[in-house]
């Protein structure tokens, strides 16, 4: 992709503080806090510095002075004298190319800033496909055989929210207690949810599974590929913003934290993607997510292992798989060991030890079964690696059948 | 910054030599005795951090410039003195080693026992590692290259050195975390018939390092660096 | 190659199995015939075994060398059994010499005291008996009377058919009888082997 | 459902991708009065730009603190804080001390005996007595 294409989306993606629309309802917003027995409103100290950098947005017209105390979020200019993002800056060696402009909008949350100009939910948008995108081919191809469940739970594992927000925590981002247009701009901006708010109690609606409100309806694990998102979970994206309800629509809606700062990582990767261009966002990518450790091994809940080795057995056209006793210890009395092996003709495809002859013979078949689906080709070439420059030519990846259907 | 300089020199030696006669080289291969240094991220170079990124292309060692081993004192017995580099001729490789190097650089996770000041360290990838020691002439997020080990192995195999396995056989970086140090130890020390207690007071510190990448060169890529000689099995 | 094979223990050791002690067919003649270590010093010497030979240093060898050294440990899930590779995978051709002194399956007990002979007997016409008298009378024709009528297991019993609703709700009942008059003992237990169970299938 | 992936989260190992400086902020407290500030107050004067110039990614905040003894002290990102008293010191001895709480680690001190604390799993597997050759003894 050409440079010039990416600085085309960049200026869509990024504007000053000069729209002047919605400014009534930022009024409204922040008239409570106006009204405080706030210090009176000081002017940036710094004006002058702030009018003679040079911004993108030359051709609009020069913003209208708003009082920051009047703003929901800190102003554009703010961000050059914030030394907490100048350190956040620093501190994750983004590129030069990234300004603390942007760094500084990635910490905005629509729940805080309800503009779309001025908070990361376009950058958000961006750096989560990226990020699952990355984390997707490279599972697939590391791991061609795992089943879709430890798909999605790897990927969760990867690029969850959960992770993504214990993320921000190692990088030293802060919150602020309340969003404002006076809060220094390198603290992470939100609404938080009032204290002792059930959050599970609230009724998923406007998902994009049709019959959602169909509960007691199994949903197989193949149906999530076409209505789920990439965790296995609802998915409420696809839905146009007409059906959403108006609290959700206004984005006014308080977020905890977790979902705010996964929100924000997921942004520095969009705007490192739209600034520094897809080089450094793989490499951020590679750096921050995939350099985790994570077991993969342990993400199996097999409910019936033996059953299911049977049927990969006779699906691959292997010999039927027969348990025999390995070794054994202590069968009379109140301890025994039991090392059971399973074989298919003169292979052992698994073993496991246990307490009884079932359990043994059941951890066996789940080492079986791990050792199908946790096969990775000796060398792993993900697909994005054919986009930089003198990439070797391609070949095909391992494509598995899919996974033991029972 | 180092790296830069390698390079540099690596290329315009005579110039170099001229000027400054391999000051930083010899004295920075004595502080770190088994270990050298690749890359210093800065601040200028976005995303430089990246061991991905730069490791494809082993830096040039220059060749040692008036060819002496670095030593730090005469004391020190010769098992713990840094070796110098032996990049002068290929690496050769006997042909049942060659035979058996897929079997090992297939089975993954590797591990290694690499040799710091003669102390074997066990690691593998991702490991956290307290050096027994500070070590001097490092900032925190310097990576280095660990260079001398004793055993290679995974699950199944193992490649034994005699006495060391040669460097260019392995990739194994570590990054500085930082310094690390110890609560205050007191030692109480009395003598006989003084009432008196001498509190002697020590604190060490430690130079922590992680683990980045440990990883056993393939035959392709060995033959690729164009470095590799059959030799003859004297077994 | 040479190397290769002869630092590997297992040739050393010239047992045909892992642990042939463990093994019913093992008799333990040669530690008759062995003294008796009377001294506590004495037993304690021998049992301090040092590392494996393969890991100690080896002052003939002039070169850096690969021996094959298997764990005395459980295998692990990340390293694919060889019927699992691809036919194109690199690793099967390697492997191909490695499994030479494998243990016979055939000489290894089974898991079952008998293997159960697999007959097919049952034609059509019977599994339609076998639902007509499951539909008209359930409370006589239980699986297990089922079973034994027709010479088969149970589970092929309820493979085949299902019972009415009235007679799994009695069941249900009957079920809820005996459990209510278990005690707080009896009832842990079995909620203990049931999460043992489960804890199966996650490897724990 | 014939198997069913368990939700974690994958643990973080700093260095191994990226490498994040564990000290986030440093805060210099001096007084203008005492004099057992006076090294801390040309440490602040001449040698503050050039470290905070080569330490990008630390936050520095100055703060005067009357009446007391001039410290350092290293906020960390796992949320501990470190302080150090630097009356009547020099200012190379102050740069020195600032220098020692950016490249520590934040956590607590503490004596270990290994040098090495990993989180992978053994790469040779734990010894079980059922696998492997037998010993004579």
């Amino acid at each position: 992709m050409k440079r010039l294409q990416l600085q085309r989306w960049s200026s869509s993606a990024l504007s000053s503080r000069a729209r002047t629309d919605g400014r009534l309802q930022r009024q409204l917003c922040s008239s409570k806090r106006f009204q405080s027995t706030d210090a009176t409103p000081v002017q940036p100290a710094s004006e002058q510095l702030a009018e003679q950098q040079s911004f993108p947005s030359t051709t609009i017209r020069r913003p209208v002075r708003v009082s920051k105390y009047k703003l929901p979020s800190p102003p554009v200019q703010a961000a050059h004298e914030s030394a907490k993002l100048a350190a956040l800056h620093a501190r994750l060696y983004l590129p030069s190319r990234l300004p603390l402009e942007t760094l500084a909008r990635c910490l905005i949350n629509p729940s805080a800033d309800r503009n779309p100009q001025f908070n990361n939910s376009s950058f958000s948008v961006l750096g989560h496909d990226l990020l699952t995108n990355y984390a997707t081919e490279h599972l697939i191809c590391t791991y061609p055989r795992l089943p879709l469940s430890v798909v999605f739970a790897t990927l969760y594992a990867y690029v969850g929210p959960k992770t993504l927000a214990a993320m921000a925590r190692e990088w030293g981002v802060e919150h602020a207690a309340l969003p404002g247009g006076e809060v220094d701009p390198g603290l992470l901006q939100y609404k938080r949810v009032d204290p002792g708010t059930d959050l599970s109690t609230e009724p998923l609606v406007g998902t994009t599974r049709p019959n959602e409100d169909q509960k007691h309806w199994r949903k197989s694990i193949n149906s999530s590929v076409v209505y789920d998102n990439e965790f296995g979970d609802p998915d409420l994206a696809g839905v146009p913003p007409s059906e959403l309800q108006p609290e959700q629509a206004q984005n006014t809606k308080p977020v905890t934290m977790e979902q705010a700062s996964a929100d924000f990582v997921r942004s520095v990767m969009g705007a490192i993607y739209l600034h520094a261009g897809r080089a450094a966002a793989k490499r951020f990518f590679e750096q921050h997510i995939l350099s985790r450790h994570l077991d993969i091994s342990s993400l199996f809940n097999f409910s019936e292992p033996t059953r299911d080795l049977v049927r990969l057995c006779a699906r691959e056209n292997y010999e039927p798989p027969v348990a025999k006793i390995i070794s054994e210890t202590g069968r009379r009395s109140r301890t025994p060991v039991f090392v059971v092996g399973i074989f298919s003709g003169k292979d052992k495809l698994g073993e496991g030890a246990g307490a009884s002859l079932p359990e043994a013979r059941a951890r066996a078949a789940v080492a079986a079964l791990k050792g199908w689906y946790l096969y990775s080709p000796v060398e792993v070439r993900v697909p994005s690696t054919m986009e930089e420059e003198g990439a070797a030519p391609w070949k095909p990846v391992y494509v598995d059948l899919g996974e033991v259907v029972s | 910054m180092f790296s830069r300089s390698a390079v540099a020199r690596a290329l315009a030696l005579p110039l170099e030599q001229a000027a400054r006669p391999s000051f930083t080289s010899t004295t920075f291969r004595a502080c770190l005795h088994q270990t050298t240094a690749t890359t210093t991220p800065t601040p200028e170079e976005p995303l430089s951090a990246s061991p991905r990124a730069q490791s494809s292309t082993p830096i040039p060692q220059p060749t040692p410039l008036p060819t002496k081993t670095p030593t730090t004192r005469a004391d020190v017995p010769a098992s713990k003195q840094p070796i110098a580099p032996t990049f002068s001729a290929p690496l050769t490789v006997p042909k049942s080693l060659l035979e058996t190097l897929p079997l090992l650089s297939h089975q993954k996770p590797h591990y290694i026992t690499a040799h710091l000041h003669d102390r074997p360290y066990l690691v593998t990838e991702g490991d956290h590692l307290r050096l027994p020691f500070l070590m001097p002439g490092v900032q925190p997020g310097d990576v280095l290259r660990f260079n001398r080990a004793s055993v290679l192995g995974s699950r199944d195999f193992t490649l034994k050195g005699a006495p060391y396995v040669d460097e260019r056989l392995f990739e194994c970086r570590v990054r500085v975390m930082g310094v690390d140090s110890e609560p205050l130890r007191v030692k109480e020390k009395t003598k006989r018939r003084r009432r008196h207690v001498q509190r002697i007071t020590s604190k060490h510190r430690y130079t922590l390092l992680r683990v980045m990448e440990v990883k056993i060169k393939s035959v392709e890529e060995l033959q690729k660096e164009g470095e590799i000689v059959v030799g003859e099995d004297k077994a | 190659m040479a190397t290769f094979i002869t630092v590997s223990r297992r040739p050393i050791m010239g047992m045909p199995f892992g642990i042939p002690f463990l093994l019913p067919s093992y008799e333990p003649v040669s530690l008759e015939s062995r003294r008796n270590q009377s001294s506590y010093r004495r037993t304690k010497q021998r049992l301090r075994i040092k590392p494996d030979a393969s890991f100690g240093l080896s002052s003939d060898k002039s070169h850096s060398h690969i021996v094959y050294n298997p764990p005395s440990s459980s295998p692990s899930v990340y390293h694919t059994p060889t019927k699992f590779l691809p036919a194109n995978d690199a690793r099967r051709s390697l492997r191909a010499d490695n499994y030479a002194n494998a243990p016979a399956v055939e000489e290894l007990p089974s898991v079952f005291k008998s293997e159960a002979e697999k007959k097919y007997h049952l034609t059509p016409s019977d599994v339609t008996e076998i639902r007509k008298l499951r539909l008209n009378d359930p409370m006589t024709w239980s699986r297990g009377k089922l079973a034994k009528r027709f010479d088969c297991s149970p589970l092929f019993i309820a493979q085949v058919c299902q019972t009415s609703p009235q007679k799994k709700e009695i069941q249900k009942q009957v079920l809820e009888a005996v459990q209510s008059r278990w005690g707080a003992k009896r009832r842990m237990a079995r909620e203990d082997r049931k999460l043992r169970k489960e804890s199966w299938g996650r490897d724990e | 459902m014939p198997v069913q992936g368990i939700r974690t989260v994958a643990t973080a190992q700093n260095g191994v991708g990226a490498f994040i400086l564990q000290c986030k902020r440093l805060d210099f407290h001096y007084c203008d009065w005492a004099g057992s500030s006076r090294g801390m107050n040309a440490f602040l004067k001449h040698a503050l730009p050039a470290f905070a110039k080569e330490n990008p990614q630390i936050e520095i905040r100055i703060s005067p603190r009357p009446h007391k003894h001039p410290i350092i002290k290293g906020h960390y990102i796992n949320g501990r804080e470190k302080a150090v008293c630097v009356r009547n010191l020099e200012p190379e001895q102050i740069t020195q001390k600032a220098n020692l709480l950016k490249q520590a680690s934040g956590e607590k001190l503490k004596r270990t005996k290994k040098p090495v604390t990993s989180i992978n799993d053994s790469v040779r597997g734990i010894w079980s007595p059922y696998h492997g050759g037998l010993k004579t003894i």
